[in-house]
């Protein structure tokens, strides 16, 4: 079970979070002028990396924010947390 | 013609989410009581609604996680979020509340919802207090770690709850109305099973 | 206690006497026979004191087996532990405390463990190789299934589990600390001392009832006392000290993320059955800012011809049984081993009166003092020398054949001490998928990379000395406690020796021609090896998988390096090269229900109630599950046959006088803000800016891919406020996907949400007297006119000071309403509304009756929102804007989702008038064959139709708009209902909307 | 010549078993190979032996980066069913299951293939309308499955739970008789066996660190740890690292990976005579032929390319079989481990041809694919072999998640075991 370091209650358990999967994807707009393609690209299509990988998290059953995370999906290990909205710090793996 | 309060009053009319539960833990080292209706209010917007709140209220208000403001008046505005307080008060207490709000915070971008009847509130009190509720609950509550005065959103196992550390040997748990049986439940075994 | 019912205890006073507690006999049985022990005792010390030698048989050639360890390593004596519901089998001997009333049984046998029908398995063992089953079993075809499975399937397996539910409970808990000391051995102690000085909040962990570790097994001195004494003393310190937390019988069985221990501590298991209330055993969560691994090292045997025969046994496991429990394994010895650390044993049985045959060491020379101590001792020394074979049977060992210089002697002998080494328990280094490092100088694997947060101290880390042991345990606690900033000033070291333990690595002796054994409770030998090793199997994890090595419940603890090591030697491989299997939780076996802990019963979930739950189970209610809550599904009356009988008058009486039904568990969701209009244009497929200030509309929402999510009603009470129903199953998702949508699509907007489901009762009255009844309960001074509350209207309205939103909806067709209530008074207004409702000749109604309505209305629920339709399967496609964007829009205009022939949402009513419709029946076309190439739809929901006076149905068909009238089949797999029926619109009821906005 | 059967075992066993051959060779890699296969678990050895077998292309080569069988194909559950719901998914389903009748034979190689019956359990009556609609479109469809009572459903499996008290009690079961289990490792060593009797090279230890292509596009070869090996034809069947290989040709995915679950009990006496499924309260359970309960847990909610899962998952599981079965509680788990599995947006596989000319895929299968073994090496390889996806395989398309024709089995069930 993961340790999360919510940015706004510090550490908790991971049974208190849902992962909202890959961050940092733009929901495609305006509706008129973008096709099914791109579309599917925003629903479907992940990056799904061996190493660092940016993601949403939700503090569910504590301040019900969601935020973003950078976390080794090797190690496990967290990298970086980072409110939503915010562009992705650099941490050692960088990208 | 029949209605509600004149059959029976308003008072009498009401039941409680621990009606017809038995809150005795059958243990040394933990109690459950009801901790009875209040008034409750979930506040929701960002730092000026946060700001005249406290003024109207005269409250301190709580800016961070486990943050507890409370007056002698018995009101107590728990942090349960950075745009999220939930405002615990004696019941009568509720519409004078619900005057001043609705006045400070006017025209201000805020919700202010009435959740006094949403939820449940349980004093767990005893020596094993955190250990009991540790069968459940994934926070360390250790007195440095959890100081009282401290209160969080968190989990029961399975049931999602508001938790408050009132005294070193008491916390008030919140949670909504039907998980009450869950959570007595629970801790009746959580209380039985420490001694 | 005589010394007749436990020939083998040492006398008290001797030499060695062992530290059970002689003034409490403990009586127990095994298999049947009654006989007796001491506090203190294992059921395996208990044992041997009885002269017990035969404990079990084999897995796979049911060979005569013994007690091979004194601890959680053995391979051998697993035995059925107590009896009927609480039967416990391949529970290991050498771990259980011995307690008053035991009862024991060996397995894996039949008739009896002396005479074993299956041992002839041992004459046909030639066939009975790794794998053997791979290759056979295939003739004739049929026979696989029907004869040789069974039988494989019945000669496999261990004990024999439990046939009743099992009656004790588990309890579960998280635990917090700084440092976690895994082991009481002299490191651990060490460690939890260092730490526990210095304030940190500590907790120590004993898999053991006491703490010692080996100090408790051998004849050391610390301070110039007996070590045992050292560990008391040590014991006694940290369960002064009220930051640390001493839990003996409790074994850390797995190291997870986050620096995450998984503990189970055993309660109640060493007595009879746990008292009342009281958990047999207890699920540690253990959170460790830092952990010192102190788990010490097992012993690891050595291969050659009848290793596995009752009386060999572990050099160190001898001595546990002398010192610690006084108890004499065998009068007449041979010592085996390939170390200094095995001569001690041979010392040990000296001290304890028991005559040493000879010490065999395969080493050409070793210390001096050794040889010096053993000829002291009348031992003779046998260097360069190895056994080849022992001989004996089920009644245990009776010689060891050692070959010296190529030369044979045969030793008389019923005790056959073996030490290969040590192994360090790198386990729990390796559970987050470090790996460990060959050392040359221990020959085994020492933790390599070691998780975050872990250090590794004493045998665990290869430091096999008592002095090294203290001291580098001390170091690792002192730092664990200064990581999470304590420290102490550091105490002075106890005083210890670090005696010799120099050894030569030897893991099978080639000269044997006997079988063999590497994995002892698997049955896997030498032979095994290299057969694995010709048919190609040569990787460690092909090895495992096709010999069955270390896969057994010892885990490969005595096994695995002896069998990789051969290995190694076969395919030249070094042993850093070969590696070692990545071992998994658990280290030990863990009961299963000890992971559910308090979940079971009926709180295995929690179960949610309704304010109204009371009073409709005194009302008769039959409840059905809804979601996470239990809700009426249909209100019987005495004289009723069947449910349907029951339904049927709920729905009539609703239709023609009315009806009330608690729908408390559908989810409201509270949204205020500036932009609450906008956000909900852009979460539903229709408008709700549009809306006025006290009306509600039916909503659709889409997921982003297109397909229906969710539908209700959303009703206005200001323009930044509106309150958003959702159905019963997906009010958690809703509220979590608007939250989403909120905070990651559109923080920009004024919004806010809050889940309001259980601050409001909510009522449903419906029926042509349904405002009758609602007026009778406001009284005359409010108006609930058509004009003062229209359909799809709604009001805040005080009832006698308590204030209730009105909601002028109808899911059933009928003239309706639903009343929300603060929900501690929903019970009294329920109990009030029914009042009225009965005296008006109405009653209550459950689920099933608003089934049947919806139905008959055509409605669309769960089975037709079943996350594959899109809105215009569902005849909604008319509600989705043209104007704007919304979750789902695009994707929902993919040609898939758009293609006209998709099945379409129809009515179908029987051919045969008064036949019984089938929910889930495929449509096909009139006259097709029954086969999935004609298959144009299916029937989503069925119900008999009190208004219609027949059976009808929703289906999902293949252009169902176009076909109204047409007559299809529709084909039932299951009740051999087959049967013609008629498409007709979904509206069955009502359909111009007359009586709703009566 | 090595071939299997009981004379073969006992006149070796005479010969004190010294006479066995590998079961398959180590060989070096070729410079060049018609096509290469990237992944030896038992779906891409499987594609392997029926190139070589029903499409005459028999200079192939596995390649893979641990050991033969260390994926998925040794970490599963083993449950083999085909009573899905889509047609789709029946006929891919069935295929496999048609397969596995006649597999031991066909490989002269016991896989153990046991249909002693899979029961999936329904809890409450949204169960019962989903199984029984299964059921009614499995008929259509030809393939077994029926509709049991509580009642039947403990006469067919005596240790379950059928309590009325029950939290969640059993109201009913729809059973698939033809379902059961496999031995999981005999599959990829009968296969990886055949396969390399009719000369496939397979080659462990054996990384693929790149793609190369030309001009056009088109795959040329693959760099690997063992050197450069060309081919015209790439067939990845790389399970939860599908996303990374693919990668290496510039092509993204519709996947995720996520750690499963799943363990085993000490091994007792015969006590579940079948396999039993729920998916409502997330439990799958059989008993192994060794009397291991083998038991499969829920998948982590985060990516990962870790064999290591969560606790509470585990817990989450054993929760559910300690209500189902409540003689289990005091068996002991003895072994828990992970695997990665690769999941789509509908939870189906995808087989078939992708943007770049000669770059084949196959995966997708999450949790469930295991049963699916030799019906999707054989579409797989009718695919590679012909250029044109075999009509089984033609549904389970990239594309289908731009068109929307999706075979959305997710809704179906919770986890497709």
């Amino acid at each position: 079970m993961l340790l999360i370091l919510c940015p706004y209650c510090g550490p908790r358990a991971e049974i208190e979070f849902r992962c909202g999967g890959e961050s940092h994807i733009e929901r495609p707009g305006p509706y008129s002028e973008v096709d099914d393609g791109a579309w599917a690209d925003y629903l479907f299509t992940r990056k799904n990396p061996k190493g660092e990988h940016r993601e949403r998290w939700l503090h569910a059953a504590g301040c019900r924010q969601w935020f973003n995370v950078a976390r080794d999906t090797v190690s496990h290990t967290i990298l970086a947390v980072y409110p939503m909205g915010k562009t992705r710090p650099p941490t050692e793996a960088g990208t | 013609m029949s209605d509600v309060a004149a059959s029976k009053g308003a008072e009498a009319a009401r039941r409680g989410p621990f009606a017809g539960l038995n809150l005795d833990t059958r243990a040394s080292g933990v109690t459950l009581a009801d901790a009875g209706p209040c008034a409750r209010f979930l506040l929701r917007g960002g730092g000026a609604a946060a700001l005249a709140v406290g003024m109207a209220l005269h409250l301190d208000m709580p800016r961070e996680a486990y943050g507890c403001a409370t007056d002698d008046a018995g009101r107590a505005m728990l942090w349960l979020g950075p745009d999220e307080w939930m405002l615990v008060a004696p019941e009568d207490d509720a519409a004078a509340l619900t005057q001043k709000l609705d006045a400070a915070l006017n025209d201000l971008a805020h919700a202010l919802t009435d959740i006094s009847h949403r939820n449940a509130g349980l004093i767990v009190r005893g020596p094993q207090v955190a250990d009991a509720i540790n069968a459940g609950c994934p926070l360390d509550l250790d007195i440095k770690a959890f100081p009282v005065g401290a209160c969080t959103r968190t989990l029961l196992a399975k049931a999602e709850i508001v938790l408050w550390r009132i005294e070193a040997d008491a916390f008030r748990i919140e949670t909504t109305r039907s998980f009450a049986p869950y959570v007595v439940a629970l801790l009746q075994q959580a209380a039985r099973d420490q001694d | 206690m005589s010394d007749m019912a436990q020939p083998n205890r040492l006398p008290a006073g001797g030499a060695i006497e062992g530290r059970v507690d002689r003034n409490r006999p403990l009586a127990f049985t095994f298999d049947g026979k009654s006989y007796s022990g001491y506090a203190g005792d294992t059921l395996a010390s208990a044992l041997i004191a009885a002269g017990v030698k035969l404990i079990g048989r084999s897995f796979k050639y049911h060979r005569p087996r013994g007690i091979f360890s004194a601890g959680p390593e053995e391979p051998n004596a697993l035995i059925e532990l107590r009896g009927g519901a609480r039967r416990e089998p391949n529970t290991r001997a050498t771990t259980i405390e011995l307690y008053d009333g035991l009862e024991a049984a060996s397995q894996n046998r039949w008739p009896s463990l002396a005479f074993d029908i299956l041992a002839i398995n041992q004459i046909a063992s030639p066939l009975f190789v790794g794998g053997f089953y791979y290759k056979t079993f295939m003739w004739p075809a049929s026979f696989w299934e029907k004869v040789y499975e069974p039988l494989i399937r019945r000669a496999a397996g261990l004990g024999r589990a439990s046939e009743s539910p099992d009656p004790d409970h588990y309890e579960k808990a998280y635990a917090f600390c700084d440092v976690l000391v895994v082991g009481s051995g002299p490191a651990g102690l060490a460690a939890a001392l260092a730490a526990g000085r210095s304030g940190a909040r500590v907790i120590l962990c004993e898999d053991d009832a006491q703490l010692g570790g080996r100090l408790l097994s051998e004849r050391q001195t610390i301070d110039d006392a007996p070590a045992h004494l050292f560990a008391a003393a040590a014991g006694g310190e940290l369960r002064s000290l009220p930051n640390v937390c001493v839990m003996s019988r409790t074994q850390v069985f797995g190291a997870y993320d986050s620096e995450v221990y998984g503990a189970l501590e055993r309660v109640a298991d060493h007595v009879t059955a746990p008292a009342a209330g009281v958990p047999r055993q207890r699920f540690w969560h253990i959170a460790a800012k830092r952990c010192v691994n102190a788990m010490g090292a097992t012993e690891r045997p050595i291969v050659f011809g009848g290793n596995d025969r009752p009386g060999v046994m572990l050099a160190s496991a001898v001595r546990t049984y002398l010192n610690r429990f006084g108890v004499l394994p065998g009068r007449k010895a041979v010592v085996f081993t390939t170390n200094d650390d095995g001569w001690r044993t041979a010392a040990d049985l000296v001290a304890a009166g028991a005559q040493v045959e000879a010490v065999v060491d395969p080493r050409a020379s070793v210390d001096e003092n050794l040889t010096k101590a053993a000829a002291a001792g009348g031992v003779r020394v046998l260097l360069g020398g190895y056994i080849v074979n022992v001989t004996g049977g089920a009644r245990g060992v009776t010689s060891a054949i050692v070959s010296v210089a190529g030369k044979r002697q045969i030793l008389t002998a019923d005790l056959v001490a073996v030490s290969g080494g040590w192994n360090p328990q790198v386990a729990l280094t390796t559970h987050r998928g470090g790996k460990p490092r060959w050392s040359d100088a221990l020959s085994t694997f020492v933790p390599g990379d070691l998780p975050d947060g872990m250090t590794v101290a004493g045998a665990a880390n290869g430091d096999l000395g008592l002095a090294e042991s203290l001291r580098k345990g001390s170091e690792a606690g002192a730092a664990a406690a200064a990581a999470c900033g304590f420290s102490a000033a550091p105490a002075p070291q106890p005083r210890a020796e670090d005696e010799p333990t120099a050894v030569a690595p030897l893991w099978h002796v080639a000269e044997s021609r006997h079988k063999a054994f590497v994995d002892l409770q698997n049955d896997v030998t030498a032979d095994d090896i290299t057969l694995a090793h010709a048919e190609g199997f040569r990787s460690i994890e092909h090895l495992k998988r096709y010999t069955t090595l270390g896969m057994a419940t010892d885990q490969g603890k005595t096994s695995n390096l002896n069998g990789h090591a051969m290995m190694a030697a076969l395919t030249g491989q070094a042993m850093s090269d070969v590696g070692t299997i990545l071992s998994r939780p658990p280290h030990q076996p863990v009961a299963i229900g000890a992971f559910a802990g308090h979940h079971r019963d009926r709180h295995f979930r929690p179960t949610r109630h309704t304010a109204g739950h009371a009073w409709a189970l005194e009302n008769g209610a039959v409840m059905v599950e809804a979601g996470p809550w239990l809700r009426p599904q249909y209100f019987p009356r005495s004289g009723e046959k069947d449910w349907l009988t029951t339904v049927v008058r709920e729905v009539r009486t609703v239709r023609s006088v009315v009806g009330v039904c608690d729908v408390s568990t559908l989810g409201r969701i509270d949204i205020q803000g500036r932009d609450a209009a906008a956000f909900l244009d852009r979460v539903y497929v229709n408008t709700f800016s549009t809306l006025p200030v006290g009306k509600a509309r039916y909503g659709v929402m889409l997921r982003e891919d297109g397909f229906v999510m969710d539908d209700g009603t959303t009703s206005r009470f200001a323009e930044d406020h509106y309150v958003m129903s959702t159905t019963t199953a997906n009010a958690a998702k809703i509220m979590q996907h608007l939250e989403f949508c909120h905070q990651a699509l559109w923080p920009e907007l004024d919004v806010s949400m809050v889940s309001v489901t259980e601050q409001w009762s909510q009522y449903a009255v419906a029926g042509p007297k349904a405002r009758e009844l609602l007026m009778q309960l406001y009284g005359p001074d409010v108006d609930l006119s058509n004009d003062a509350l229209p359909y799809m209207g709604c009001r805040e309205i005080p009832l006698r000071g308590i204030p209730t939103r009105l909601f002028r909806i109808s899911f059933s067709g009928e003239l309706a309403y639903e009343l929300a209530v603060p929900a501690r008074y929903g019970a009294a207004v329920l109990e009030a509304l029914m009042a009225l409702c009965g005296a008006l000749g109405g009653c209550p109604y459950g689920t099933e009756a608003q089934s049947v309505m919806r139905i008959e209305k055509g409605h669309v629920a769960g089975n037709e929102l079943n996350g594959q339709t899109v809105a215009r399967d569902l005849g909604l496609g008319r509600m989705m804007s043209t104007k704007r964007d919304y979750i789902g829009r695009v994707m929902a205009g993919r040609p898939a989702l758009m293609a006209p022939d998709r099945p379409t949402l129809v009515g179908i009513r029987p051919v045969e008038k008064g036949r019984r419709l089938t929910a889930g029946a495929h449509i096909l076309p009139g006259g097709a064959a029954a086969v999935a190439a004609n298959d144009q739809g299916y029937v989503t929901s069925v119900a008999y139709s009190p208004t219609c006076e027949g059976w009808i149905g929703l289906a999902l068909v293949v252009n169902g708009p176009a076909r109204h009238g047409e007559r299809v089949h529709a084909f039932d797999a299951m009740r051999n209902n087959d049967q013609d029926v008629v498409i007709c619109s979904p509206v069955f009821v009502d359909p111009e909307g007359v009586r709703l906005r009566g | 010549m090595g071939t299997f059967s009981f004379g073969s075992l006992l006149r070796n066993a005479m010969a004190g078993h010294k006479d066995w051959p590998r079961q398959w060779r180590a060989p070096d890699p070729k410079p060049a190979y018609d096509a290469i296969i990237v992944g030896a678990g038992g779906h891409g050895l499987a594609t392997a032996y029926y190139l070589a077998k029903e499409h005459g292309v028999r200079n192939v080569a596995v390649l893979e980066k641990g050991w033969l069988g260390g994926g998925n194909t040794g970490r599963n559950t083993t449950i083999i069913r085909s009573n899905y719901l889509w047609e789709e998914s029946e006929a891919l389903y069935d295929h496999a299951v048609k397969l596995w009748e006649g597999l031991s034979h066909e490989l002269n190689y016991n896989v153990m293939y046991s249909p002693r019956g899979v029961l999936m359990l329904a809890h409450n009556i949204h169960d019962i309308q989903v199984f029984k609609r299964h059921v009614h479109a499995n008929r259509l469809a030809g393939i077994d499955n029926e509709w049991l009572t509580a009642e039947q459903a403990k006469e067919f499996c005596p240790p379950l739970n059928i309590a009325p008290g029950m939290r969640y009690p059993v109201l009913g079961a729809a059973l698939r008789r033809r379902g059961g289990v496999a031995r999981y490792d005999a599959v990829a060593w009968g296969y990886a066996r055949a396969a390399d009797r009719l000369g496939v090279d397979i080659i462990q230890n054996c990384e693929v660190k790149g793609i190369r292509r030309d001009a056009n596009g088109a795959v040329t070869g693959v760099e690997t740890t063992r050197g450069d090996i060309a081919t015209k034809k790439i067939g990845v069947v790389a399970a939860g690292h599908t996303s990374v290989v693919m990668s290496m040709a510039d092509v993204r995915m519709p996947l995720e990976s996520f750690p499963l679950q799943a363990l085993v009990s000490e091994p007792v006496k015969p006590v579940m005579p079948c396999v039993v499924m729920s998916n409502t309260i997330h439990a799958y359970i059989s008993q192994s032929d060794k009397g291991e309960l083998v038991i499969g847990a829920g998948t982590d909610q985060y990516i990962s390319y870790s064999q290591t899962g969560g606790l509470h998952i585990t817990t989450h599981t054993l929760d559910a079989i300690c209500e189902l079965f409540p003689m289990f509680r005091r068996m002991r788990m003895l072994r828990n481990w992970g695997g990665i599995v690769d999941v789509t947006p509908d939870r189906s596989p995808i087989i078939g041809k992708t943007p770049v000319p000669g770059l084949f895929v196959n995966c997708g299968w999450g949790t469930g694919g295991f049963k699916a073994t030799p019906g999707s090496g054989h579409v797989f390889a009718a695919t590679i072999a012909r250029d044109e996806p075999h009509p089984i395989a033609a549904p389970f398309t990239m594309e289908r998640f731009v068109t929307g024709r999706l075979i959305d089995e997710a809704a179906a069930a919770a986890v497709a075991h």
